[in-house]
């Protein structure tokens, strides 16, 4: 497996400050990227403001039992929900959990992943063996069953809770990479000269070594943040997720999904296809992102 | 290479001991937190201490360790350690040995995974090919899109409605036109334990539709950058033909990525498997999971995730091993 | 599966208590039917979608759950049932059951019945099964249901081990008859013994391997096993050519397919791979009362939706208050909206169709918004203005927990927070007093009583969580105590209903509604007749 | 799977290799139908133009190559990187990646057929057979994955329809043909298991498989150390005298060029900028470019002084000038070269170069 992920990073590596800014020009060129960059800043400003899209406030509005599961109409242009609540405002006020979850548990991994894998990656022996047997343990809990066994634990389930347990699932994969990357970049002939001139161990890592390692590391990253999305929506469906009244895109898709084969097709049709359209671009962005920081993709 | 598998398997010792240590203690704590497993089998109705204490006790739950909260239970934990080296993996609250709620279940499972290892392989390898070979093309642009959208949608969603038209339209127009057996089967809403192959076609469609789409975007991309090798020049320069070049010349060497993803999704694709068995009605491992953990059958749960576990390290080793077979560079001492 | 599996398998759970009662439904008509009824159509064979992989089929006092319990309904006679429409007791295996002062009973049994392996089904078989259900050592489940018995703190003591093997209050008197003797005078122990998966006779061959028993059990009932049980996938039961007793046995057989998630196993009956279904998911009851028509039926489940109410929290204390909030839940709405109509609102803490039930009982049931309003201002409110709901996120509660709450606030201009925990560590809460307000829970009834809505919810030693406690507790313990000792059933009734109006009077709970069941059926199926103890009569169905 | 096929019992042998042979067959194909004229010329290339359209915009790698080789003769090909060398060699082959790269005009006529005109099929059936080329990085050009005699084999199956074990025995003798000791165990071998100059002779040895009649050395020896390198250019030699090819030798090493080759062409820009036989251009150079070249080599004569260098950098392809590509960098540049392209003057002698002053650079 090691041996795996350093050669999944191979190539990498020689490249720094040119890298980035090559990069970022491919980036900025690529209608494709800026479309989903787009789409991703909306849904930013759906969880960040979302009394600027929607006029009910944060809660979702007044719900009547009575207006239960109506139909697209002017005053509500998706429907209401189950409850009676209004479909867009749901729709909204949805994406506030998704991307609180999605940036939080991207942001903890990464920086645990990272840490950890130059820890192990950096200084080996005895610290890389039992850094890397603890990676196997949760690396091998199947994700999903893990998720499910560590949240009945918890009995609790919010938001915090939720991105609690998908860290403590995710960061072996990152850890793992960058383990490869450091290792990898370590051997390289300027770091060598570094070590030769007398730089500390520290300033060799930040200045060397995480530079030039980290780049595999941001796309996983970025991939993740799509991959959070429908995690929440998963344990959500599975029971484990969010709870109401949290409004969130999985608990409104899970529930709308029931009655959509029913009859009620919007109840499932605007918050899937919200969540749809984040996470393919979020997937899309994260496409974009390793042709740029791989050139020889291009 | 013998002794490079050794080591390895070696390794898995520390490994497998610790997970079962750490669901143990996870278990543990959510006994001491959220209480005995046990009162919840009789549901609203508060059972008389007796029956309770005794169904406790039967079950091992009386140890006084659960009592503190943040105790480990070593004791429990050796015990159970001791049952295990005489095969003794504990039962559920249905009194039903693990190991026969495993050899029910595993053998479903690993059915429904071989069909969407080989689907998403199959399926996965010549769509990334089609679009590897046209890059920037309709077809690379048509596939690359709608994988992509596939592994958006939430498999949840995606189950049932791969359920309902399969199942309720396919399926029922073939049986009306009198089909055969087995092919209706295939498009059955459920599965069926008459058909153990044919039914689990298109849950295994759609439990390897996920992964179908990082194998194709991964085999693009490496078969992009493999056509641009030397090597595949010098193919083209012998006057080989395109198909020979890329289909032998540059695949072999692409697929070394994409098998080291199949061998790992592997294991994936046996844990993750429980939205698709719930869906489809699949009496596999996913299910027996999911259920053991809402009832706290903590023996159950140890088990099979470290069955899991383990077939996730082997999976793994496996990759490794082919590693070295595909690339006769990588050496492993 | 998924959320759906999750509220099933609470459900799953919870029912088992819940639930359990059922039983009977084997027998009911039997006795007016006999033989008449199996020769006219018979033959053929159907299937059933089952919820779950049923939890023990041997021993039977394992079984405290629905599945498990209509699978042995057709494999068992037992001893007696209860007709849902009249409530007169249908004598089973049982030839008379009586009792001269309530404390001892004499069951005599009909003579010649035998188990499907041959063994005679006489008094030893019964007491052996009873005193195997009540042994501390062997954990049952139904052990329970044997408290009453005299010698039972003997093999179950609350503390230490047993000192006996057997209860003292069982003696076998000859083949034919048995003797039971109650520790104090119970009027409702026939009833109770309705429940035949704790109840049933157990076969030596079965006692000598119980596990062999459960993958294959050895019933007394019309059916008997045909092959082994496949655990989550089928069991089957065919016809058992030498059965003497009084259920039909209409088809030759019957498959009992085992489902997770009932909103699968709706699109299996849609495929018609299925031929009926125990229980239709809320979502699905539109298309499939439209798909269905007549073959779709909704039957009262003998379920008791309820909140509770913590009598430790200040706020609730005040009996206006209780009142007040009782008033403002507009249960018909809920019911339609939310539960697709498979419920019927509460008029009474007992279900309709148990003896003593009554349809107007509950005057703070009728919702009434402005009334609610005034009485709620009047009693002071409540501190804060905010009132916490709880409930277990995994039993499919929430939407109706929320439709209250949205209740409350459009009406009382209250704020609300949910309150939510899986299944056990909810039960846990609500043992340790740990809840902040009105607590959700149901019950199934174990038998059809009014006792048994009544004393396992608010008597002493019960599931009396929200500590109901005061002058108007005192008086229902005393009412209960005094219907208890009556001599018969029939005569204890009108006392149980002053016990229930001191409960609609006090509102340790707010009675919220009965629950339904649905079923739906292939067209080649008639005489489906629904049990109100979730069983259906599978005896009874004809296949064409 | 050579492996297997050893192991197997005589009687299987027999069947397999019918087997085999019949599929092979089936797959083997000839050059000799397409047509060619075995009185004319070997190789003539006429007024090449290839480029490259990126999204940078189009690159004009080659810009009008014409040159000739006929039977024996050793041309060389000289240039710095970029200069459009490799460029001309791959379009003679047919393997350019297209896209970006794009074939625009001009003929490559070998024995009178333009091969730029025949179909993709019949255009892979020369290659290998009647022009082969050995590539400069050795180690990156063989397939990792395959055993070397499994990619040397490949061209009698593919081309001849030889069986396995008749592919095998040839790729044992080739091996031995280029000198590599041991040559029939060797060809169990994969390429990472062979120093750089025994993979540079697997290459020259696979390009030597079906005898073609003209072989193209795009840099054979770059990579390689020098004592290794002059072997290399003997074995090529030996094999060009032996088999009568004609030998295409791409470098950008002079002294590599002028023991081997008969003719010279030099290339600037995508442009032959002097052609010329090899004794006339390094004895005097007609274009300031071949001077400059010849003058950057260290030479032991001139031992202790500074070493020439040509200032600037080559042109971009995407912009190239209206004038003189050498322009910029020429010491010998007039106003006249800024805006007027110098053709490829007749210097005489079968002499020519792109410079509108050769006289001058010819009389320096």
């Amino acid at each position: 497996m090691s041996e795996l992920a350093t050669a999944a990073t191979a190539g990498h590596t020689e490249r720094s400050g040119s890298l980035w800014a090559d990069a970022w020009r491919e980036l900025y060129r690529n209608p494709v990227f800026v479309v989903a960059s787009v789409v991703v800043l909306i849904v930013m400003s759906w969880a960040v403001f979302p009394t600027l899209w929607t006029s009910t406030g944060t809660d979702g509005g007044t719900c009547e039992l009575v207006d239960s599961r109506l139909g697209p109409s002017s005053e509500h242009i998706f429907g209401t929900t189950f409850q009676g609540c209004d479909m867009y405002s749901h729709v909204i006020n949805g994406a506030r959990p998704s991307i609180i979850i999605a940036v939080l548990v991207t942001l903890a991994t990464t920086l645990i992943g990272v840490a950890l894998g130059v820890i192990a990656g950096f200084y080996g022996g005895w610290l890389d063996t039992v850094l890397s047997r603890i990676t196997d343990v949760f690396l091998g809990l199947p994700f999903l069953l893990g998720a499910l066994v560590f949240l009945a634990l918890l009995g609790e389930q919010n938001i915090w809770t939720v991105s609690a347990v998908l860290v403590v699932l995710s960061w072996p994969p990152i850890t793992r990479i960058m383990r490869g990357s450091v290792i990898q970049v370590k051997a390289l002939d300027y770091v060598e000269a570094a070590r030769a001139l007398g730089a500390s161990n520290m300033s060799i890592i930040f200045r060397h070594i995480l530079p030039n390692s980290i780049a595999p590391v941001i796309v996983l990253a970025t991939l993740y943040l799509g991959g959070f999305v429908s995690a929440e929506a998963t344990l959500t469906f599975l029971g484990v997720g969010l709870q109401i009244p949290e409004i969130s895109w999985g608990i409104t898709v899970a529930q709308g999904q029931d009655y959509a084969i029913a009859g009620y097709p919007h109840l499932l049709i605007f918050p899937c296809a919200a969540l749809i359209i984040t996470v393919l671009a979020f997937i899309v962005m994260g496409d974009a992102m390793r042709d740029a920081l791989d050139p020889r993709g291009r | 290479m013998g002794r490079y598998v050794l080591r390895r398997l070696l390794q898995f010792i520390p490994v497998l001991l610790g997970t079962m240590f750490l669901l143990h203690y996870l278990q543990t704590v959510s006994i001491q937190i959220n209480g005995n497993p046990i009162t919840a089998l009789f549901g609203d109705r508060q059972p008389p201490p007796q029956t309770l204490a005794a169904i406790t006790t039967a079950f091992g739950l009386d140890d006084p360790c659960l009592q503190q909260t943040g105790n480990p239970c070593l004791g429990m934990f050796l015990d159970r350690m001791s049952g295990y080296t005489q095969g003794d993996f504990g039962v559920d609250f249905n009194r039903q040995p693990i190991t026969r709620l495993i050899a029910d279940a595993a053998p479903v499972t690993v059915r429904l995974t071989i069909i969407a290892v080989l689907f998403e392989s199959l399926v996965g390898i010549l769509a990334g090919v089609v679009a590897g070979i046209r890059k920037n093309g309709f077809a690379d642009n048509f596939i690359r899109l709608s994988t992509t959208l596939v592994i958006s949608v939430p498999v949840f969603v995606l189950g049932v409605l791969v359920q309902i038209g399969s199942g309720l339209y396919v399926g029922v127009w073939l049986r009306d036109n009198g089909a055969p057996e087995w092919l209706s089967a295939a498009f059955s809403v459920t599965y069926q334990t008459d058909h153990p192959w044919a039914s689990l076609l298109v849950p295994g469609v759609v439990l390897g539709a996920f992964s179908l789409g990082f194998i194709a975007r991964l085999t693009r991309t490496s078969l992009i950058e493999t056509l641009r090798a030397d090597y595949v020049r010098t193919a083209r320069a012998k006057g080989l033909s395109r198909r020979r070049v890329v289909g032998i010349h540059a695949l072999r060497n692409s697929l070394i990525p994409v098998v080291t993803y199949i061998g790992i999704d592997l294991g994936a694709l046996m844990g993750g498997a429980l939205v698709t068995e719930g869906i489809f009605n699949i009496p596999g491992v996913g299910g027996l999971v999911f259920g053991s953990v809402a009832a706290g059958e903590t023996p159950v749960i140890i088990a099979v995730v470290t069955m899991l576990t383990l077939v996730f390290l082997l999976a793994s080793l496996l990759v490794d091993v082919l590693y070295a077979v595909l690339d006769p560079r990588i050496r492993y001492e | 599966m998924g959320r759906r599996t999750t509220r099933r398998l609470l459900v799953g759970l919870a029912t088992i208590a819940m639930f359990a009662t059922a039983c009977s439904g084997s027998d009911d008509e039997a006795s007016t039917d006999t033989d008449s009824g199996s020769d006219t159509a018979s033959g053929g064979s159907f299937s059933l979608a089952l919820g779950s992989d049923p939890s023990f089929l041997a021993p039977t006092a394992q079984c405290y759950e629905s599945t498990c319990s209509q699978v042995l309904s057709m494999l068992y006679t037992g001893l007696l049932s209860i007709d849902p429409e009249t409530n007169e007791q249908i004598l089973g295996d049982a030839e008379s059951i009586d009792s001269p002062d309530g404390k001892v009973w004499t069951v005599k049994l009909k003579p010649d019945l035998k188990f499907h392996n041959g063994e005679p089904v006489d008094a030893d078989a019964y007491v052996r099964a009873w005193n195997y259900s009540a042994y501390g050592p062997n954990a049952t489940q139904t052990g329970f249901f044997f408290s009453p018995v005299e010698g039972y703190d003997d093999v179950a003591p609350a503390e230490g081990d047993p000192t006996a093997k057997e209860m003292s209050g069982l003696k076998v008197v000859d083949d034919q008859t048995i003797e039971i003797t109650l520790s104090e005078a119970f009027s409702q122990w026939p009833l109770v013994m309705s429940y035949t998966p704790a109840f049933a006779p157990l076969s030596q061959e079965c006692e000598q391997d119980l596990e062999a028993c459960n993958e294959k059990p050895i019933g007394t009932g019309p059916y008997m096993m045909d092959g082994a049980w496949q655990h989550n996938k089928s069991i089957t039961v065919a016809k058992w050519d030498d059965y003497t007793g009084p259920n039909s046995a209409s088809a030759d057989g019957i498959e009992f397919r085992l489902y997770s998630d009932p909103k699968t196993a709706f699109r299996d009956w849609q495929a018609g791979e299925v031929d009926m279904l125990d229980t239709v998911d809320p979502s699905q009851v539109p298309q499939a009362q439209a798909l269905a028509g007549e073959r779709f039926l909704s039957v009262d489940s003998g379920s008791f939706n309820y909140l509770g109410i913590p009598f430790y929290v200040e706020e609730l204390q005040n009996v206006d208050i209780r009142r007040a909030l009782s008033m403002a839940i507009d249960r018909q709405t809920i019911v339609d909206q939310v539960l697709n109509g498979l419920a019927t609102p509460a008029s009474d803490v007992i279900a309709p169709f148990v003896t003593g039930s009554r349809d107007d009982a509950c005057q703070y049931c009728e919702y009434d918004p402005e009334a609610a309003k005034t009485l709620f201002d009047e009693a002071g409110g409540i501190e804060d203005n905010t009132v916490e709901i709880w409930f277990n996120n995994d039993g499919g509660h929430e939407d109706w927990v929320q439709a209250v709450a949205e209740g409350w606030k459009n009406d009382l201009g209250l704020e609300y927070s949910l309150e939510s925990q899986p299944f056990t560590p909810y039960l846990k809460t609500l043992e340790e007093e740990g809840v902040g307000g009105p607590y959700r829970l149901g019950w199934l009834p174990d038998y059809p009583s009014a006792e048994n809505y009544l004393d396992p919810l608010y008597g002493e030693g019960s599931s009396n969580y929200g500590q109901w406690a005061g002058p108007e507790h005192d008086a229902f313990l005393a009412t209960i105590e005094e219907a208890d000792a009556e001599a018969s059933a029939e005569a204890a009734v009108p006392i149980y209903q002053e016990a229930a109006d001191i409960v609609l009077s006090d509102l340790p709970v707010f009675p919220l509604w009965y629950g339904q069941t649905s079923i739906v059926y292939a067209e080649n199926l008639d005489n489906v007749v629904y049990d109100p103890l979730q069983q259906i009569k599978l005896g009874d169905v004809t296949v064409s | 799977m050579s492996a297997t096929q050893d192991i197997k019992p005589a009687d299987t042998v027999g069947i397999g290799r019918e087997a085999s042979e019949k599929q092979s067959r089936k797959e083997a194909a000839r050059s000799d139908a397409l047509g060619f004229d075995p009185s004319a010329p070997l190789l003539e290339v006429e007024d090449l133009h290839v480029e490259f359209r990126t999204r940078e915009g189009v690159a004009h790698a080659i810009n009008g190559a014409s040159f000739s080789l006929s039977e024996g003769e050793t041309l060389g090909i000289l240039g710095e990187s970029g200069s459009g060398k490799s460029v001309t060699a791959q379009a003679i082959m047919g393997i350019l990646d297209s896209p970006p790269a794009f074939v625009t005009g001009g003929q490559v006529r070998l024995r009178g057929v333009d091969l730029l005109t025949l179909p993709e099929e019949s255009r892979r059936l020369v290659r290998a057979d009647r022009v082969a080329m050995v590539f400069q990085d050795a180690l990156s050009s063989l397939n990792p994955v395959f055993t070397v005699g499994h990619q040397l084999a490949e061209p009698f199956r593919i081309h001849r329809g030889y069986s396995k074990q008749e592919a095998r025995k040839e790729a044992a003798s080739l091996l031995d043909l280029v000198g590599i000791p041991a040559a029939s165990g060797r060809v169990h071998d994969y390429p990472h298991q062979f120093s750089g100059g025994m993979r540079q002779r697997v290459m020259i040895a696979m390009a030597l498989a079906l005898d073609p009649d003209v072989l193209i050395a795009d840099e054979p020896t770059t990579a390689l150390d020098v004592t290794v390198q002059a072997q290399i250019m003997k074995l090529l030699a030996d094999l060009q005298a032996e088999r009568n090819m004609g030998l295409i030798l791409i470098t950008h090493d002079m002294g590599v060029v002028a023991d081997v080759a008969d003719k010279i062409c030099v290339m600037y820009a995508g442009r032959i900028v002097e052609r010329a036989d090899v004794h006339s251009t390094y004895g005097n150079p007609a274009h300031p470019y071949t001077k400059a070249l010849l003058e950057s080599i260290p030479r032991v004569d001139l031992k202790g002084q500074q070493l020439a260098t040509i200032e600037g950098l080559p042109p971009n392809l995407t912009r190239l000038p209206d004038g003189c590509s050498f322009e910029p960098r020429c010491s010998w540049a007039r106003e006249r070269c800024r805006v007027d392209d110098p053709p490829l003057y007749d210097v005489g002698a079968g002499r020519q170069s792109a410079c509108h002053y050769y006289e001058e650079v010819l009389g320096s």
